[in-house]
């Protein structure tokens, strides 16, 4: 195996395109170190990108937050701005493995091992956070529920790498959540995942919401029919029903050594009702 | 396989040390190094045993790679007590009988200083919470909490 | 055997019963302490073990002709290399059979060939090279489908014993157990209320953070040394030589600190793998086993499935007690069954009792002792009934279980009557215990349950030498999993009259001290301590020797007293007491060291019984569980050093919860485990879990001069069936299968729903 | 004489008898005299027993004395872990 650590994406995305064998990026490491120590991958070449300025930082911009690709757990929940604007999905990166792992594991890490039950993808994904994209081919921006396409398989090309993510500005009176289940209270790998973000006007009245689901399905899920169920109500008791129903019905999971078919689709409605209620408190709701 | 040249300091000392691409820092510190005070446990993240810090950050030694470390700053279990004067978690964790078999103790107390650096004041969930991603198999935790907490609170009056 | 028999609970102690700083805490706190894994040798050689991917298979060849052509591979065993020394020990060439597959392959990660090579990069590759011809066979893993008939039979050697007439047919149950007296039938039929349920438990691991680990070096001559984290390094240093054909006296084996056992580590596993290839690679040779291979190939804990049926009158009084108990113990007889059956009523007064058990065989590991082998899965079952049925007589589950607990003069369920016992104190401190009184929020529950445990001696060995400055070097042979040398050295000094920190305890090895039995069976503060105690007391005859020496007086004419030789009256003359440090600076010029010494058969360590009480939160809408609060009552005899008898409390405990809701091992279809990770098979965590309040009751135990009990296993007997009923309780349905996984509890919860 | 309570599963190697009576003196003896009396004990009695003399149950001590009144178990050697 080959280690390198270029100082640009430039020359971090060239090293990767050029590899005959295979090749990984390295940021936190806390999944591709298990993957090898368990013998499910070896690498000829590990990129290691936390010397590229560009993913070490949390950078506001006009539109929202940037997040380098090399940003740790633990620095997105030390960033009071961010913590501010988005707590779902800080929380939720937060929640990954233990505060060993979260000085080193990051959201893009995360995104890019693509397992259907990666704590910080439903809030993303509820968030509409963006990827962005560079590669021998320039730069790209798309939705990171379009970075996963099945369990340890992404849509990038030979060469390309996550650069960051990017979170939108929020307008006001908008909150997230993240809640998981786990069968422990720490350390353990989601059973269900549910990520609500919502935005209400003065009424209380929801305008906007995303609602994604983690664990039930090869992927992680967008599911726009229980945002339907949010949208236009006061996330009322009859809109909770209605949500943790579409949720429900949005499942398509495996019973495996996690839990079963039918306890991950019950749970789901569940979830997604307590962080719903999460969300739209935070949101400035009643 | 090539070797690569490490530079870092470890617990205040310069430590240079070649290693492979693929070896980890728990390898180096334990096989190169001879300082076998991080564990394996699992290799895999889930036990703590290998706890270290790096660059003040607590991590699992097993899932970073020697070579990462160039440039880093490294503390273990092997720094804590300063000459003599053991650290007042080490003491406490000896007062309170927090340890029976003690392979999980050096990474524990690594993690334990970490959280106190960070929460000098932490509850009885905080501190539970904060060693959560340490597994102990013999004590059920309880006294390992009970002498956090003690030092905790002995290094605030300090 | 004989003992001068002190009135135990009369005595007044010094230093027994306080806490001091364990001797080896410094080295332990600071990462000095040196565990299996930390040893090195000059041109150590790494050892990695190939593994069997195959829950069954038959192993036609062996190629490992390409892999001994990769540079830096100097030694490869397989089979070939372990002939059959055992000379129709079946016990032991099931260790044999198990450290190195012999014809099949009998689970999943059972080794199959071994390599020594320069680094690890170079032993990985060689496993790979290593080609293996499998011709894979049907296997079973769970314990009722292996009694099935037509299920894959693992040995055709196995006829079940103990059954009448003795089956023509090889299958998987090993032997049927039958324990009990009176007639059960006849008690039925005097019961106004019957309960009867069947119960399952998954298997467990005993979780002990440090793999296994060894470091081996044998030369040419047939002289060896070995380094090994284990329980027991007297009991590696016979096993390996037996099975090596090497003599006793040429294998030195050191015990390092070890990193938790809880009977796992009370056999061989790699031990004689290391030893092999350090024979034939003439280097000396490490092996470490990945967490990986922690969990598929060393030896965890039965699975089980259990009938329990209990009578009761309306009065409350048991009529009758039947039980029927079917654990699997991996692909080898010798689950522990027979202690399951012993155990599951031990704690009740009955006067119909039966308990059959029968030892079933699967392709799953080998399993080893895990913390009173066999009692935590038939106490789950039996005082999970005992629950309902104080309920169903409308009593409280305690005044159910003081009614009919068992007492000095009942005959237990598994024959012999009891002396003393502790069980009704704990029962009746349990019943003042504020625990008992607080008040229970919503959706939460408590549960109770008794536990018993039978303890054993064992054969033991101490040396105890009185240093020139009148300080002591005390030389046991018992590895100290939790503190034990400090219990060691609080005895020794209690007896000499000397403080503390002048007695010094270690681990010796093999060489240098008489044979030990595994630290294990809740033994070492029982036997190991009364050794010291007895090896103190013959330090102390000759310490008194010397001083009538030093006096010129004859010897009966002084007496030992609080750590002074003093003459026994005015007749004796008028000397000055003299210390142990005095009479030892002049031990060169009185006749030589002073030492003293014990070695015995220790027996009569006095059966032990908990009680302990739990509530539990129960999370209707999602089956998750917290333990809100946790209470352990236990008898210990004499607490030697209460913080660690605490320590053991607490352990016992917190397994017993990791058992009863999380813990499994989970089984694909194709017999390979799920799970192999501390990820997935999951013990608690720090976060998971509350303070446990310990109660400890000192009730002296007759056959220690202090009044000593064992304290390690007991404690693990209890929680399952407690937690159980604390989360029947909460959820308002009774769980009868572990661990109660939040889909299981989801599930039942629904049942109930659905029923109602 | 002394009477000995064998488990139930025993019983097929004993004549269908639970409680045998044997005379000896300790436990040597008594674990010799079973071997000799009932052939079938003797897988049993290699792979180990213990024996409970009036409630204390003894691992090894072959010089363990019986009395005639004495309550004597055979039970499976007892492990621990």
């Amino acid at each position: 195996m080959r280690y390198e650590r270029p100082t640009s994406l430039k020359q971090a995305s060239t090293l990767l395109a050029k590899e005959k064998g295979s090749a990984y990026v390295l940021a936190g490491g806390t999944d591709l170190l298990v993957r090898m120590r368990t013998g499910f991958i070896e690498p000829d070449l590990v990129v290691d990108i936390k010397q590229i300025p560009a993913t070490r930082e949390i950078a506001i911009t006009a539109g929202g937050f940037r997040i380098g690709a090399a940003v740790t757990g633990a620095e997105l929940g030390e960033h009071a701005k961010l913590k501010k604007a988005w707590p779902g999905v800080v929380e939720a990166a937060n929640l990954i493995g233990s505060k060993q792992v979260q000085g080193r594991c990051t959201m893009t890490g995360n995104l890019c091992n693509a397992s259907p039950a990666a704590d910080s993808v439903p809030a993303l994904v509820a968030a509409a956070a963006k990827a962005v994209i560079v590669g021998p081919k320039g730069k790209r921006t798309i939705p990171v529920e379009q970075v996963p396409v099945a369990p340890g398989k992404t849509s990038l090309k030979k060469g390309e790498i996550v650069e960051s993510i990017l979170l939108p500005k929020r307008p006001s009176r908008s909150g997230d959540a993240y809640l998981r289940f786990i069968p422990r209270t720490e350390m353990d790998i989601a059973v269900v995942g549910v990520g609500v973000s919502v935005t209400l006007d003065a009424k209380g009245i929801c305008t906007d919401a995303r609602v994604s689901l983690g664990a039930v399905a090869p992927t992680v899920l967008l599911v726009p029919e229980a945002a339907k169920a949010l949208i236009g109500t006061k996330v009322d008791k009859a809109a909770l029903d209605a949500l943790a129903k579409a949720c429900s019905a949005a499942c398509r999971p495996i019973d495996d050594k996690r839990g079963t078919r039918e306890y991950r689709i019950k749970v789901a409605g569940v979830l997604a009702r307590r962080a719903a209620q999460i969300a739209r408190k935070r949101a400035g709701g009643k | 396989m090539s070797n690569i040249h490490v530079r870092t300091k470890i617990n205040g000392d310069v430590v240079e040390y070649v290693c492979e691409a693929d070896e980890t820092l728990l390898d180096v510190l334990r096989n190169r190094l001879g300082l076998t005070g991080a564990k394996e446990g699992c290799g895999t993240g889930d036990c703590g045993a290998c706890s270290v810090t790096i660059d003040g950050r607590l991590t699992c030694s097993c899932l970073v790679l020697g070579a990462e470390a160039d440039g880093s700053e490294i503390g273990t279990i092997e720094g804590m007590a300063k000459g003599e004067e053991l650290h007042p978690l080490q003491r406490k964790f000896l007062e309170h009988a927090a340890l029976q078999c003690g392979i999980c103790t050096p990474g524990i107390l690594v993690a334990a200083k970490a959280l106190l650096e960070h929460n000098p004041k932490p509850t009885e969930t905080e501190v539970r919470f904060g060693l959560a991603g340490n597994l102990c198999r013999c004590t059920g935790y309880d006294k390992i909490v009970r002498a956090v907490m003690d030092a905790a609170q002995e290094m605030r009056r300090a | 055997m004989p003992l001068d028999s002190t009135q135990p609970s009369k005595r007044d102690f010094k230093v027994v019963g306080t806490r001091p700083l364990r001797p080896d805490g410094i080295d332990k706190v600071t990462g000095r302490a040196k565990f299996g894994a930390d040893a090195t040798a000059p041109g150590m050689l790494v050892g990695r073990i190939l593994r069997s991917p195959h829950a069954h298979a038959r192993i036609k060849k062996i190629d490992t002709s390409k892999a001994e052509k990769l540079a830096g591979v100097k030694a490869i065993v397989t089979r070939a290399d372990f002939p059959d020394k055992t000379d129709g020990d079946a016990g032991l060439y099931d260790v044999l059979y198990n450290i190195m597959a012999r014809e099949k392959a009998l689970y999943e990660g059972h080794a199959v060939a071994a390599v020594a090579a320069v680094d690890a990069a170079t032993a990985r590759e060689a496993l790979k090279l290593i080609k293996i011809d499998y011709e894979v066979l049907p296997h079973v893993t769970d314990v009722d489908e292996a009694m099935k008939p037509g299920a894959p039979v693992l040995h055709s050697t196995i006829f079940t014993d103990g059954v009448e007439p003795k089956p023509k047919k090889p299958s998987n149950v090993t032997r049927r157990y039958e324990f009990g007296h009176g007639d059960v039938e006849a008690g039925f039929k005097k019961a106004d209320i019957v309960v009867q349920r069947t119960f399952k438990t998954e298997a467990t691991h005993q979780g002990y953070i440090e793999p296994h680990a060894c470091l081996a070096n044998v030369g040419p001559d047939g002289q060896g040394e070995l380094w090994v984290c284990t329980q027991g390094h007297f009991m590696v240093r016979d096993t390996c030589a037996r099975l090596l054909g090497m003599d006793i006296s040429k294998l030195r084996v050191t015990a390092s600190e070890i990193g938790g056992g809880f009977g796992g580590k009370t056999t061989v596993f790699i031990e004689p793998v290391a030893l092999a290839l350090s024979r034939k690679a003439n280097r000396p040779v490490k092996v470490v086993m990945s967490r990986d291979e922690v969990f598929k190939a060393s030896g965890p804990t039965a699975s089980t499935s259990v009938d329990v049926k209990i009578g009761v009158t309306k009065a409350g009084r048991i009529t009758a007690a039947d039980a029927t108990l079917r654990y699997q113990g991996g692909a080898f007889a010798g689950s522990p069954v027979e202690f399951g059956a012993m155990s599951a009523f031990a704690c009740y007064d009955l006067e119909n009792v039966r308990a059959i058990g029968y030892d079933v065989v699967t392709n799953r590991p080998k399993q080893a002792a895990y913390r009173a082998p066999g009692a935590p899965m038939a106490a789950f079952a039996v005082e999970s009934v005992i629950e309902e049925l104080a309920h169903k007589v409308g009593m409280t589950s305690i005044d159910f279980r003081i009614k009919n607990a068992a007492r000095e003069g009942t005959k237990s369920s598994y024959g012999p009557t009891y002396g003393p016992i502790g069980l009704l104190p704990t029962l009746e401190r349990a019943k003042q215990h504020p625990h008992f009184q607080a008040p229970l929020g919503p959706n939460q529950g408590r549960g109770m349950a008794c536990g018993f445990w039978f303890n054993f001696g064992g054969q033991t060995c101490v040396s105890l030498n009185v240093n020139v400055d009148g300080t002591v070097a005390l030389s046991v042979g018992t590895p100290d999993i939790g503190g034990s040398r400090a219990s060691m050295c609080l005895m020794a000094a209690e007896e000499l009259g000397i403080p503390y920190d002048k007695v010094r305890a270690i681990v010796a090895d093999t060489s240098s001290l008489g044979y030990n039995d595994v630290t294990d069976g809740s033994r070492t503060t029982f036997a190991t301590g009364m050794a010291t105690i007895l090896a103190a007391r013959d330090a102390i005859k000759k310490l008194t020797a010397r001083a009538a020496q030093i006096w010129s007086i004859p010897v009966e004419a002084v007496t030992w007293e609080k750590g002074y030789a003093k003459p026994a009256g005015s007749n004796a003359g008028n000397f000055p007491p003299l210390s142990i440090a005095e009479i030892a600076a002049q031990a060169g010029a009185t006749g030589g060291p002073i030492a003293g010494h014990h070695e015995y058969s220790a027996d009569g360590a006095g059966v032990s019984f908990a009680t302990h009480i739990c509530d539990a939160e129960v999370d209707p809408e999602t089956g998750a569980t917290k333990i809100v609060r946790y209470t352990v009552l236990q008898d210990a005899g004499k607490a030697v050093h209460p913080s660690y008898v605490e320590g053991q409390f607490q352990g016992g405990a917190v397994q017993g919860i990791g058992w009863a809701l999380n813990e499994e091992y989970i089984y694909g279809k194709d017999g390979r485990l799920q799970n192999a990770g501390f990820l997935d098979y999951r013990i608690p965590v720090c976060s998971d879990l509350p303070m446990i309040d310990t109660v400890i009751l000192e009730i002296p135990n007759p056959g220690h001069p202090y009044g000593v009990r064992g304290v390690g296993e007991t404690s693990i007997v209890p929680p399952l069936a407690t937690i159980a009923n604390a989360v029947s309780a909460a959820a308002g349905v009774r769980l009868t299968s572990l661990p109660m996984s939040p889909p299981k509890i989801l599930a039942a919860l629904d049942r109930k729903a659905a029923a109602e | 004489m002394v009477k000995v309570v064998v488990w139930g599963s025993l019983k097929p190697h004993t004549g269908g008898k639970a409680e045998l009576e044997i005379e000896a003196g300790n436990v040597r003896e008594l674990l010799n005299k079973l071997g000799e009396t009932y052939p079938g004990l003797k897988p049993q009695l290699a792979r180990g027993v213990s024996v409970a003399i009036d409630g204390v149950i003894f691992r090894d001590g072959w010089h363990e004395p019986l009395g005639k009144d004495s309550e004597v178990f055979l039970l499976p050697r007892m492990v621990g872990g």
